[in-house]
């Protein structure tokens, strides 16, 4: 059994409802991302729409998509930001 | 190059670090928030953060601006919370020894920042 | 815009004036003695200035630029006589609604008081 | 007759020994640039050499060669600035 732990922000966050989450699997295999937002998606189906907005950070660092994720990664789903 | 990186939910406090030897400039900004968001009136600015996130992608952001504008210092600090109208949401000091490589770390940092730093405006309190 | 220009031959303080209504970004610059002249140490510059012509100049060259660059307040301090290493020639507070039109005030009229404003250093005082 | 008033600089000051000196002429007529620096060399043949780095002020403002001096204008000697 694998998990990644899920933190929302700001948007996301207003979309799923929580502040963070944990997305499980079989096995340990890494998870790519197609299947990561699969996972998502069956219990936080209001985040899907934001997808294309959203980046994704893994363990604290931008990722491209073709990134799998690891069991005990901490991903981070980052709408556009506006700080300052 | 000596990088201060950092976050408060308080209001923030001047520098008080001395001007770092050697340097011939120092720059000081403050991003204030205005009584006026998307055209509504506002008493107030929520920020959020993702703050480990934030940190690091700070400092790798001054340090790879650095390479090509060296400075002596560089100091960061972002409020989040509640920011009322009129007070500072963000801080920059940067030392340099010219004031050319200081105008530069300034002015590409914060656009930057408004790009890739997991900083958010969540909302605004309504007068 | 307002401005605000003067002249001291004493340490310069900071600015005191309260942010100005409306502002979203607040630059200050400070430019420093440092402790080489043409690669000589010094342990300070002696500046001089025609003071009257000085004030006038940089009055106009604000204004010149504040008509592409409009910011909401320009506070201009110059020393002269003395300035031991470490202590600060010239201070700059720009208050502006937003950050752009602040980094190109502060930018544009550095380059132009090192252009056309009557302020010489005249020597160094060796260590 | 007529006169200016003439203020040294820097450099200039340095060469002319003076902070300032007045240059004046017989009759009303403005007096031309060329003119004014042969008055002035007399005086001050130190400051010759240094005419090609200097720009003139008239009251304050900076003014091409081709502007002629007036009794009672205040004159600048400008040498290359180095403020800030």
């Amino acid at each position: 059994m694998s998990s990644v732990r899920v933190l929302f922000f700001a948007a996301a966050r207003d979309a799923a409802g929580v502040e963070e989450t944990a997305v499980s699997w079989d096995g340990d295999a890494p998870l790519k991302q197609d299947e990561f937002w699969q996972l998502l998606e069956v219990r936080f189906p209001a985040v899907l729409p934001l997808r294309p907005g959203l980046r994704l950070a893994k363990n604290l660092e931008y990722v491209t998509q073709s990134e799998p994720l690891f069991s005990g990664d901490e991903v981070g789903l980052i709408p556009p930001v506006s700080g300052g | 190059m000596e990088l201060e990186v950092s976050f408060t939910n308080q209001p923030i406090a001047e520098s008080r670090a001395p001007l770092t030897s050697g340097a011939g400039s120092m720059v000081e900004f403050r991003g204030v928030v205005r009584s006026l968001e998307k055209g509504e009136p506002i008493s107030a600015l929520v920020y959020d953060l993702y703050k480990p996130m934030a940190t690091k992608v700070i400092q790798e952001i001054l340090t790879e601006i650095g390479t090509a504008q060296p400075c002596l210092r560089v100091e960061v600090i972002h409020r989040y919370g509640t920011i009322p109208v009129g007070e500072t949401a963000i801080y920059l000091r940067v030392d340099s020894t010219h004031r050319g490589e200081g105008f530069r770390m300034l002015e590409e940092f914060m656009n930057r920042l408004k790009q890739d730093v997991p900083i958010w405006k969540t909302g605004g309190v309504p007068c």
